[in-house]
C-alpha cells in the first residue's frame, strides 16, 4: 500500500534520511525503531507530507504522493497521529475531533455518524467533550489525536510515537486499541521507541540508525530479541 | 575579535578624517547623527539581537540621558563632563525599571510593554512642564573647548568608540555567552544555575545606559531638548536599524544606523517621494535579506 | 456625578471603534502570528474609500461599504502576497519592520494622492443630535456601537460553527495539526489577511463619517489596538470586547474627571500593570509551549 | 481627490519654476532656502505655506527675479523634527550655498535651526512658527530670526481683548493642543484675558491628533462658559466644533489664528456658524496690497489663498526684496537690508501694513477678525 523508494530528507542544508527503502502492505503494520536523533520522526514527518523529500519518491496505492503536501493526505486517506501534546490546546474536544474531518465537511451525515463512532470507541472523550483539549490527560490525549485521526476516515495510520510519555498501564490500553483497529483492516505505520511495544504489534520492523535502516526483518517468533537490542543501541553490524 | 577591534580603530580614523577631508559642517554633522545612532542601535543590540528581547523604548532612554544633561546643566549648572556620565546613569536606573516586566513578559507582550513605556516617558517630558520645560524644551550651551563642529564631533567619534568597545568585550566575554544562553534556552539556562532575571536585567541596564549617552550627545548637539525627538517612532527607527542591519553581530548594528541616517540624506534628491521610496526600500531588504545586511554578507562568506 | 451618564455613553462609543479596529489585528496577530504594523494605513485606507464611494462616486451607504469591504479583501490579498508571504516564517521582528516599512510607505502615498488636509465620508445617516435623557449622541455614533455589536456576533458565529472558523482557530493553535486535518494553511492565511484588512477598512469606512480622514490618522490608532488586542490576549475576540470597551470607558472617565492630559499616561499604565499581572493578556490562554 | 489635480497644478508650476532658473550657476545668483515641514502630522500647514512661497518666488522671477538672474530656491523637508531641521540648514547652506532661509512652521524646530543658521551668518524669516519664544531669543537690535507677522503674545493678546470686547465674552473655557504652539497662544490668552477682566473657567490640552473631544466637551457645557477659545490647528478645531454641536452646546467658539479655512466650514458643517478666529489675512482684506496678492493666486491656483499661503508669501517676498536692496546674495547684507524693511508692504494685516520689523525680529499690526456668517467666511475689519 505504502511504498518508499530511496527517500532522502531533511531541513534546509542537514540532510537526515538516506535513502530509506520500504514498503507497508495493505492490512500491514510496520513499525520503525530508533532511538532519539536517529532520524524516525523526520521519516514520519516525510511520510505525512510535513518534509518534502529532496530525492526519492513515496507512493500510495501505486501514485506518488511526495509532492501533495501535508493538508492533502486526508483526502489521499492517510492519517497521522501525532504525539500526544499535539492536540489543538484551546479549542474543546469535541472541535478537536471534528477538525479530522474538514476535508470531508459537507458530508455532513457522515461526519455526525463518525463523531459517534468515535465517542463509542473512546467513551471518556465523551464525558469531556466540551472541556479545552489542552486539559487533557496524556492518555486522553493521544485518544483525542486518534479520533481525530479516525474522522477523516482514512486507510492507513501513522503512528507517531503513541507510547511516547504515558505510563505502562496506558501504553496498555493505547496498544489494545491499535490491535482493534487493525483488526478493521487499517494498514499502519508505527513509528516507536518502546522496542517491546513494537515487537507486540509489528509485522515487520525497521531499526533506524543516523537516518539508515540498519536492520530490517520480519516479525516473527524467530526474532531475536538480543541481536535487535544491539543494534537498536548500536552496537551490531549492519 | 582582535580583527573587529582594528578594524573599528581603522573605521574611527577614517571617520575622524571627515572634517578635514570633507569640508564643511554639513558632513560632520551627518556624520555626527550617525554616531550617535551606531551607539543607539549597538546597544539596543544588546538586549535585542544578544538577549532577544523585543524592546520598542529605545528612545526613552535617549530622552531621560539627554533631559537628565539639560536639566542638571539648567538647575545645577553643571558641565558637559558632569552631565555625561549623569545622563549614562539615570537612564541606566530607568533601564532597569523597564527590565523589570521583562522578568515575566516575553515576545509581542513584551514589545506592547515597552511602547506603553516609551510613550509613558514621552508623555511625561511633553507635560511635566514645571519640570521638563513641557514642549517648549530646555536649552543648552556649547560646552567649552568643543564650540566649533568639529571639535564637537571629534569627542562624540571618541563616546562612540569607547561605547562600542565596551559593548565588544562584553558580548565577547562569559556576559556575552550568558545573554546568548538566555535568548536561545532561557529555561535550559535556569536549569544549569544561571541567574536568568540578573543577566536581563543587567542587559537592560547597560542597554539603556548607553542609549542615555547618546542622549545626553544628542541634546548638545541640537543645543537644547524638546519632547517630539524621543516618540515611539524614533524607538521604532532604532530597532529598524538593527534588525536591518543584522541582529546579535557586532557590525550589524552599526551597519544599520549608518545606513538608515545617510539614506534619507542619499534620497532627498526624490523630495516627495523620499519617504514612499524609504518604505518600499525597508520591505524589499527584509524580504531579500531577512538576517540583516551583516547576516547576508556573512553568509555569502561562508559559501 | 450628573455628567457621568454621558461619559459612561462616550466610552462606550470610543470604545466600540476601539473594538472594531482591534478586531482585524488580533485576528491576524492570533491567527498568523503577524504583528502588522500597517493595520492603522489599513484603516485609513477603508476611511478614503468611503469617502471615494459615497461623496466622488456619490453611493448610497450600503454599497459604498461594500465597495469598502471588496477593495480592502484584494489589498489584504495583495499585500499577504506580496510580503508577508515572502518573509515568511524567518522571524517576527522582520514582520514587525516590513509592516513598519508598509505603514510609512501607505501614509505618504495617501498624503500624495489624496493631500494632506482632512476629508470626511457623507453616512447617509440623519444628522443632528439625539436626546437621550441627559445623554446627547448623533446617529453616525449610534451606528458605531451598532455595527461594533453586528460584526462581532458575526465574528464570532462564523469561528465558532463553521467550517472556515473551526480552520481558523485550528491554526491559529497547531499549525502541524491543521495541515495534517486537512487544512491548506496557505488558504486560511490569505482568508484570515483578507477578512482582518475588510475588517480594518471597514472600522476605517464606518470612523470616516464621524471623524475625519487623514494620511497619518493611523498612528494613534494602531496604538490604541494593539493596546486592546495584547490586553485581551492574542487572538481573543471576547477579550477585545472587554478590553476595548474598557479602555474607551476609562479614557471617558479620566478625561472627564482628571483632565485629558491624564488619559493617555493612565492608559498605558493599566496596560504595564494588566501585562505585569497577566503576561498572557485578560483572555489569553496560558497554555504550554513545548 | 481633488487634490491631485492640485498636486499636479503645483508640481507644473515647480517645473517652470526650475525651467525658469535654468541657467544656473553663476556667481550673482540669489540662492534661498526653504525649510518646512512636508510630510508628518504638521505637513497640512506646511504644504500650504509651500504654495504661498513658490507663488512669492514665481512673481519675484517674473519681474525680474534678483541681480539680474532669476531666483533660485531649495526646498527641504524638515519633517517638524529638530534633528532634522539641523541637519538641513546645514545641507542649504553647505550643499546648495543658500545665503537665507525661510521656515519654518513648527515653533521648536525653529529654534533648533535657527541657532545653527545664526552660526553661518544666514538670516532666517519664519514660515509660520508663531511662539514669541523663538523672537525673543534674538538680542535685542541683533536679530536673525525675522518673523513677518505678530507672534504669539500679539495674537493671544488680540484674541483675548476681542473675545472681550467684540464677542462680549466675559468667561470662557481655554482648549489647546499640547505643542509650543497651541501652549504658547493660551498662555499668552489667559494672561491677557484675566488681565482684562474676563474669567477663564478652565484650561485644558489636548494632545495633536486626537480625534474625539466628547468628554472634554461635556465638561464644558457643565461650566457654562460664554466661549470657548481652541488654540490648534485646523484639523482639530474642526472635530471641537463639530462635536460640540452634536453635543448640543450653543456658545460662541473662536480659534486660532490658522483655523479659519472653507475646509474647515466643510468638515464642520453647520456648527461652524459664529466661529471666529483672530485673523491676519482673508482673501476679502481691505489690505490693497493682500487683495492683489488674493486675486493674482486664485488665477494661479484655482482656490482662495489661506492665512498660510498668506505667511508663506510675506516671507519669501519680504527675503528676496531684502536680498534686492542688498544687490549681493550676502547673509549678513540681506539681513541688514531686512531690519530697514519699514517701507515694503505685507499682504497680511490691515491697508498699509508693512515689513517693520522691530529690535527682535518681529512685526506688529493688528489683527481682524474673521468670522463665519450663513457658512461663509466674513471679514470684520481692523479697528
Amino acid at each position: 500500500m505504502l511504498e518508499c523508494r530511496n527517500v532522502d530528507a531533511g531541513y534546509g542544508k542537514v540532510q537526515i534520511l538516506h535513502g530509506l527503502d520500504f514498503v507497508v502492505p495493505t492490512g500491514g503494520l510496520s513499525a520503525i525503531l530508533g532511538s532519539n536523533g536517529s532520524g524516525k520522526s523526520t521519516a514520519m514527518k516525510t511520510v505525512a507530507g510535513l518534509v518534502k523529500p529532496t530525492s526519492g519518491e513515496i507512493l500510495l496505492d501505486g501514485h506518488r504522493i511526495d509532492e501533495l503536501g501535508a493538508h492533502s493526505m486526508a483526502a489521499e486517506g492517510l492519517s497521522l497521529v501525532p504525539q500526544g501534546k499535539e492536540v489543538l490546546a484551546g479549542l474543546s474536544v469535541e472541535e478537536n475531533i471534528l477538525v479530522g474531518a474538514y476535508h470531508r465537511r459537507k458530508d455532513r451525515h457522515g461526519v455526525a455518524e463518525d463523531l459517534e463512532m468515535v465517542y463509542q470507541e473512546f467513551p471518556r472523550l465523551r464525558t469531556r467533550r466540551k472541556a479545552a483539549a489542552g486539559l487533557l490527560s496524556g492518555g486522553e490525549r493521544q485518544m483525542l489525536s486518534l479520533g481525530r485521526a479516525l474522522m477523516a476516515r482514512p486507510r492507513m495510520l501513522l503512528l507517531d510515537e503513541p507510547s511516547a510519555a504515558l505510563a505502562p498501564k496506558v501504553v496498555g490500553e493505547i496498544s489494545d486499541i491499535i490491535r482493534k483497529l487493525r483488526g478493521r483492516g487499517l494498514t499502519m505505520l508505527l513509528v516507536e521507541q518502546n522496542v517491546s511495544m513494537a515487537l507486540e504489534l509489528a509485522d515487520e520492523i525497521h531499526i533506524l540508525r543516523e537516518g539508515r535502516f540498519a536492520y530490517s526483518r520480519k516479525n516473527g517468533p524467530d526474532v531475536d530479541i538480543e541481536e535487535l537490542r544491539e543494534f537498536y543501541l548500536g552496537k551490531g553490524r549492519s | 575579535m582582535r580583527t573587529n577591534l582594528s578594524l573599528l580603530l581603522l573605521l574611527a580614523i577614517l571617520m575622524a578624517l571627515v572634517p578635514s577631508v570633507l569640508q564643511g559642517g554639513y558632513f560632520v554633522n551627518v556624520a555626527i547623527v550617525v554616531c550617535i545612532y551606531v551607539v543607539l542601535a549597538a546597544s539596543l543590540d544588546l538586549v535585542m539581537g544578544w538577549t532577544g528581547m523585543y524592546s520598542f523604548a529605545h528612545a526613552a532612554f535617549l530622552g531621560v540621558g539627554a533631559y537628565t544633561a539639560a536639566i542638571l546643566g539648567r538647575d545645577l549648572g553643571t558641565s558637559f563632563w558632569i552631565n555625561l556620565p549623569a545622563g549614562t546613569l539615570v537612564a541606566g536606573l530607568f533601564g532597569l525599571l523597564l527590565g523589570l516586566p521583562s522578568l515575566r513578559a516575553q515576545g509581542h507582550f513584551l514589545a506592547i510593554m515597552t511602547i506603553a513605556f516609551q510613550t509613558v516617558v514621552y508623555l511625561i517630558l511633553a507635560q511635566w512642564t514645571d519640570f521638563t520645560g513641557g514642549q517648549y524644551g530646555i536649552s543648552i550651551d556649547p560646552i567649552e573647548g568643543f564650540g566649533s563642529l568639529s571639535a564637537y564631533f571629534y569627542l562624540v567619534l571618541g563616546v562612540t568608540v569607547v561605547a562600542l568597545i565596551v559593548i565588544r568585550l562584553l558580548t565577547g566575554s562569559r556576559f556575552g555567552d550568558a545573554l546568548r544562553a538566555v535568548r536561545d534556552d532561557e529555561t535550559l539556562a535556569r536549569t544549569i544555575g544561571m541567574n536568568t532575571n540578573a543577566i536581563k536585567l543587567i542587559a537592560f541596564a547597560i542597554s539603556s545606559s548607553l542609549a542615555g549617552a547618546a542622549g545626553v550627545l544628542s541634546a548638545y548637539h541640537i543645543r537644547g531638548v524638546t519632547p517630539d525627538d524621543y516618540t515611539v517612532m524614533t524607538s521604532a527607527s532604532i530597532v529598524t536599524m538593527v534588525v536591518l542591519g543584522g541582529r546579535g553581530r557586532f557590525w550589524g548594528p552599526i551597519l544599520g544606523a549608518a545606513l538608515l541616517v545617510l539614506l534619507p540624506e542619499l534620497l532627498s534628491g526624490l523630495a516627495d517621494y523620499k519617504h514612499i521610496f524609504f518604505g518600499a526600500l525597508l520591505i524589499a531588504v527584509i524580504i531579500v535579506a531577512p538576517q540583516g545586511l551583516a547576516g547576508t554578507l556573512a553568509q555569502r562568506r561562508a559559501k | 456625578m450628573a455628567l457621568l451618564p454621558q461619559f459612561l455613553a462616550n466610552g462606550v462609543v470610543i470604545g466600540s471603534s476601539y473594538v472594531l479596529v482591534a478586531l482585524g489585528l488580533t485576528l491576524i496577530f492570533g491567527i498568523l502570528k503577524i504583528v502588522n504594523f500597517a493595520h492603522g494605513e489599513f484603516y485609513v485606507l477603508g476611511g478614503y474609500l468611503a469617502v471615494l464611494g459615497s461623496q466622488l462616486l456619490g453611493f448610497p451607504p450600503l454599497p459604498a461599504l461594500v465597495l469598502v469591504i471588496v477593495c480592502m479583501a484584494a489589498f489584504g490579498w495583495g499585500v499577504e502576497r506580496f510580503i508577508f508571504l515572502p518573509i515568511g516564517k524567518h522571524d517576527p521582528t522582520n514582520v514587525i519592520i516590513a509592516s513598519f516599512g508598509l505603514s510609512i510607505l501607505l501614509q505618504n502615498v495617501f498624503l500624495k494622492v489624496a493631500g494632506p488636509e482632512p476629508m470626511i465620508a457623507k453616512s447617509g445617516l440623519p444628522a443632528g443630535a439625539i436626546r437621550l435623557g441627559s445623554v446627547f449622541l448623533t446617529s453616525e455614533r449610534i451606528a458605531i456601537v451598532a455595527a461594533a455589536a453586528v460584526t462581532v456576533t458575526v465574528l464570532l458565529v462564523v469561528l465558532r460553527f463553521t467550517w472556515v472558523g473551526l480552520s481558523l482557530r485550528a491554526l491559529s493553535e497547531n499549525a502541524t495539526v491543521a495541515r495534517i486535518s486537512g487544512i491548506n494553511v496557505r488558504r486560511v492565511a490569505v482568508v484570515t489577511f483578507m477578512i482582518g484588512s475588510s475588517l480594518a477598512g471597514l472600522s476605517g469606512a464606518l470612523m470616516s463619517s464621524v471623524f475625519m480622514v487623514q494620511p497619518g490618522g493611523g498612528v494613534l490608532v494602531v496604538m490604541k489596538a494593539f493596546i486592546v488586542v495584547v490586553m485581551a490576549g492574542m487572538g481573543s475576540i471576547e477579550g477585545a470586547i472587554v478590553a476595548g470597551l474598557g479602555l474607551g470607558v476609562v479614557e471617558a472617565l479620566v478625561t472627564g474627571y482628571l483632565g485629558s492630559e491624564m488619559r493617555d499616561i493612565i492608559g498605558f499604565l493599566i496596560v504595564i500593570a494588566v501585562l505585569a499581572v497577566r503576561p498572557q493578556g485578560l483572555f489569553g490562554l496560558k497554555t504550554e509551549r513545548s | 481627490m481633488a487634490t491631485l489635480f492640485e498636486t499636479a497644478k503645483a508640481v507644473a508650476l515647480g517645473l517652470s519654476l526650475t525651467a525658469l532658473s535654468a541657467p544656473a550657476v553663476h556667481a550673482e545668483q540669489l540662492k534661498l532656502g526653504v525649510l518646512l515641514p512636508l510630510s508628518g502630522s504638521a505637513s497640512l500647514a506646511g504644504t500650504s505655506i509651500r504654495e504661498g512661497i513658490e507663488f512669492a518666488i514665481k512673481t519675484a522671477n517674473e519681474k525680474g527675479g534678483a541681480f539680474g538672474e532669476p531666483v533660485k530656491v531649495f526646498i527641504e523637508d524638515d519633517e517638524g523634527n529638530p534633528t532634522k531641521g539641523v541637519t538641513a540648514v546645514r545641507k542649504l547652506v553647505e550643499q546648495d550655498g543658500v545665503v537665507a532661509i525661510s521656515g519654518t512652521y513648527v515653533s521648536a524646530v525653529a529654534a533648533a535651526e535657527t541657532k545653527v543658521a545664526r552660526e553661518y551668518k544666514v538670516p532666517m524669516v519664519s514660515a509660520g512658527s508663531t511662539s514669541s519664544a523663538v523672537t525673543d531669543a534674538n538680542t535685542a537690535g541683533d536679530p536673525w530670526f525675522f518673523r513677518a507677522f505678530p507672534g504669539s503674545v500679539a495674537q493671544g493678546r488680540q484674541t483675548a481683548e476681542d473675545t472681550l470686547n467684540r464677542l462680549k465674552a466675559k468667561k470662557t473655557v481655554v482648549l489647546f493642543e499640547n505643542s509650543i504652539y497651541g501652549k504658547s497662544l493660551a498662555d499668552q490668552f489667559k494672561k491677557d484675558y484675566e488681565a482684562a477682566g474676563g474669567k477663564i473657567l478652565s484650561m485644558e490640552s489636548y494632545n495633536p491628533g486626537e480625534k474625539d473631544f466628547y468628554s472634554t466637551l461635556t465638561n464644558v457645557r457643565a461650566q457654562a462658559p460664554d466661549a470657548v477659545y481652541i488654540a490648534g490647528l485646523m484639523d482639530s478645531g474642526a472635530q471641537i466644533i463639530k462635536q460640540s454641536g452634536e453635543l448640543g452646546i450653543k456658545i460662541q467658539i473662536v480659534g486660532s489664528g490658522s483655523m479659519m479655512s472653507d475646509k474647515l466650514i466643510e468638515l464642520a458643517g453647520p456648527a461652524s456658524e459664529g466661529f471666529a478666529v483672530s485673523s491676519m489675512f482673508e482673501p476679502s482684506t481691505p489690505n490693497k496690497h493682500g487683495a492683489e496678492f488674493a486675486k493674482a493666486f486664485r488665477a494661479a491656483y484655482g482656490k482662495d489663498a489661506d492665512v498660510y499661503s498668506a505667511l508663506g508669501y510675506d516671507s519669501m517676498s519680504t527675503l528676496i526684496e531684502a536680498a534686492r536692496r542688498a544687490g549681493k546674495p550676502d547673509g549678513a547684507a540681506i539681513r541688514q537690508q531686512l531690519m530697514k524693511l519699514g517701507d515694503f508692504p505685507l499682504v497680511q494685516g490691515p491697508d498699509g501694513t508693512t515689513a517693520k520689523f522691530d529690535e527682535k525680529g518681529g512685526v506688529a499690526f493688528t489683527i481682524g477678525l474673521a468670522i463665519v456668517r450663513n457658512g461663509k467666511r466674513v471679514w470684520m475689519p481692523f479697528d
